[in-house]
């Protein structure tokens, strides 16, 4: 990192104690969740652009991107917010070290109902069986406990209820939002229009 | 609805789309003895059918359901009445147009295009894009596997507070009672319950299965026999209907009462069989619809 | 920090994968306790020497000795281990942060698992998480930094860490004694039940 570059450029934003870079790794140093930019700002006081400034100075900065050293650990947006992870490299090394216990694996229902979920929501449960020609409702309730996908809205007209998917789940997934989940076959797009109806 | 298990594997009317499904799915399939359907191993009909056809390394099209169209009917008539009854009727439906398109498949053509067979039509792309579909999100969920996988083992920082950034928090607010707390509590251990779509809206009022079959063992009783259109005569809201109806399945079930029904969607008579029938049995009866 | 120097004196020591100071990163930023010299050896797989070497080395870094910029964060030892903490400089922006993060009334995901803790105690979180069907670590880490529930011992075999209420539970409940917790018995046997298939 080009250290009087940067420093000079936060200054003017800080208002006093350090500069944005610094106040930054202090909140996230804290942080047990991803926090967005904008909490982040408040948190440091500092404008959105400053902090976007200074969030992608740090990626860079512990990538080793501006000749400094690379760092056991990096700079994740993830699920909507920036968080501090353990660089991919060593996780191996840290899985050792912390133990614990292999989390219990989706079925493939549940992967299947999961992605029918992800790319339609709102949906209701209906769609989704009709889409996977299957009963979905207990796999539909293991994502529901999970926390991967959670009610919307009833239906005003039929009660209906409509999922759509959680930050969890993007976090989960490593994404930052739905844009990051693959394009999917063009042919849906084509498909869908008249399933509607048939699916309501 | 869905036939009922009993139904299933005698001669009663009931169950035309088994009826139906018999001799066209054994036509050509016994002795073939090339492929081998495990049971149990499919999640729904679309994922049967996609494997049937990747087996086959045929693309989907019409070729491809035509070819796999046998195999499917043939793992339909395996699954056994033990099996869930919902997965069979969802694999019914399919079954049906698969058949539609193979009747018509063997049909000959150039006839005049009528009503029936634009359907059939309509009926076969629909399936056709709806495999497409059902294709798309297999695919995409292989995806969402690989993902969680890899995230998996990826190590967030997430640490307790330090000590001294602990008191900082603000005090806590604390409003529950001990019971409160224990209801609490037993909320937290309670089986977690299937998300319930209210119905109170649609101002139906509830109909018990179990008085309808009061009326119905009644009436059968008295009458020894009657058709189903006298035993609802009079009765003019739809509840009341299916739940007698309801009712009358549930008699069959316990061989109290049969059927006869000359003609798919004909007079449906029905006869009072039963010689060992005790009211008792009605405080069972219809334990399936209680939730 | 001088990198060649530092990189060159490591590489003989790491193993595979990374320096020692890389190595060292990823583990403490996962740490969630003081970690010895000696456990922090065995972690990253390095002789005690260049563990001590290491952690000077970015410590120094971590302080802006070395050229680099000074972090928010700092690397220090108390009480006979390491651990990231904030900078001191930021303790006051960390202050605001967390009393403006950190809500004054428990959420209803975080009074459950306090209930499912207080009737099942001594408990490991993965039992928590089997009975509530969902990850409570978050939860968990709240209700300690809360005081309401505490670590009681880890279970010998398998080191999973068990918990159990504080006192001030019992004060906040206005009880005596755990005894004191009206009996709910019926449905405790039954709870796990049927998650299985949620976690499949």
């Amino acid at each position: 990192m080009s250290d009087e570059q940067t420093e000079t450029a936060e200054r003017v934003d800080a208002p006093a104690g350090g500069t944005v870079t610094q106040r930054l790794e202090a909140v996230l140093m804290i942080a047990d969740e991803p926090l967005s930019v904008v909490s982040l700002a408040t948190a440091v006081g500092a404008p959105v652009p400053a902090v976007r400034q200074a969030i992608e100075t740090l990626v860079a900065d512990y990538d080793g991107a501006a000749g400094g050293p690379v760092r056991g650990f990096e700079l994740r947006e993830v699920g909507g917010g920036w968080r501090f992870y353990v660089r991919e490299q060593f996780d191996d090394l840290v899985a050792d070290f912390v133990g614990g216990q292999a989390p219990a694996r989706l079925s493939q229902a549940a992967l299947e109902t999961l992605a029918v979920i992800a790319y339609k929501q709102p949906v209701t449960r209906s769609q989704v069986a009709s889409i996977r020609a299957v009963n979905v409702d207990s796999v539909v309730r293991t994502l529901l406990a999970r926390g991967l996908i959670t009610e919307l809205y009833a239906d005003p007209e039929t009660g209906a209820v409509n999922y759509g998917t959680t930050d969890l789940l993007l976090q989960q997934l490593g994404i930052n939002s739905l844009d990051g989940l693959p394009p999917i076959s063009p042919l849906l797009d084509d498909g869908a229009d008249g399933f509607d109806e048939l699916t309501a | 609805m869905a036939p009922s298990p009993d139904a299933a594997h005698d001669e009663t009317p009931l169950a035309p789309r088994a009826e139906e499904a018999d001799p066209a799915g054994a036509a050509e399939q016994d002795g073939g003895g090339g492929f081998r359907v495990s049971l149990g191993n499919f999640d729904g009909p679309f994922d049967l059918l996609l494997t049937l056809i990747s087996k086959h390394e045929l693309d989907i099209t019409e070729i491809a359901l035509s070819r796999v169209t046998d195999e499917f009917i043939a793992y339909l008539r395996d699954l056994g009445p033990e099996e869930d009854l919902d997965q069979a009727s969802e694999f019914l439906v399919v079954a049906a147009t698969l058949l539609d398109m193979k009747v018509a498949g063997l049909l000959p053509q150039g006839e005049l295009v009528d009503a029936e067979s634009v359907a059939l039509l309509e009926a076969r792309d629909l399936l056709f894009a709806r495999l497409l579909q059902y294709r798309a999100f297999k695919e995409a969920s292989g995806w969402f596997r690989a993902r969680l996988q890899a995230e998996d083992g990826r190590h967030a920082r997430a640490v307790p507070l330090e000590e001294k950034h602990r008191a900082k928090t603000p005090e806590l607010i604390w409003t529950l009672t001990k019971e409160e707390f224990a209801a609490l509590a037993m909320l937290a251990f309670a089986p977690k319950a299937l998300p319930h779509v209210g119905l109170d809206h649609l101002h139906a009022p509830l109909v018990s299965i179990r008085e309808q079959a009061a009326i119905v063992v009644t009436q059968l009783r008295s009458r020894e026999k009657m058709s189903f259109r006298e035993l609802v005569a009079g009765v003019d809201q739809i509840g009341v209907v299916v739940a007698r109806f309801l009712a009358v399945l549930e008699l069959y079930r316990h061989a109290a009462i049969s059927f006869e029904q000359l003609e798919p969607l004909g007079e449906l008579t029905l006869t009072w069989t039963s010689e060992q029938w005790s009211d008792e049995m009605l405080a069972s009866l219809g334990a399936d619809y209680d939730r």
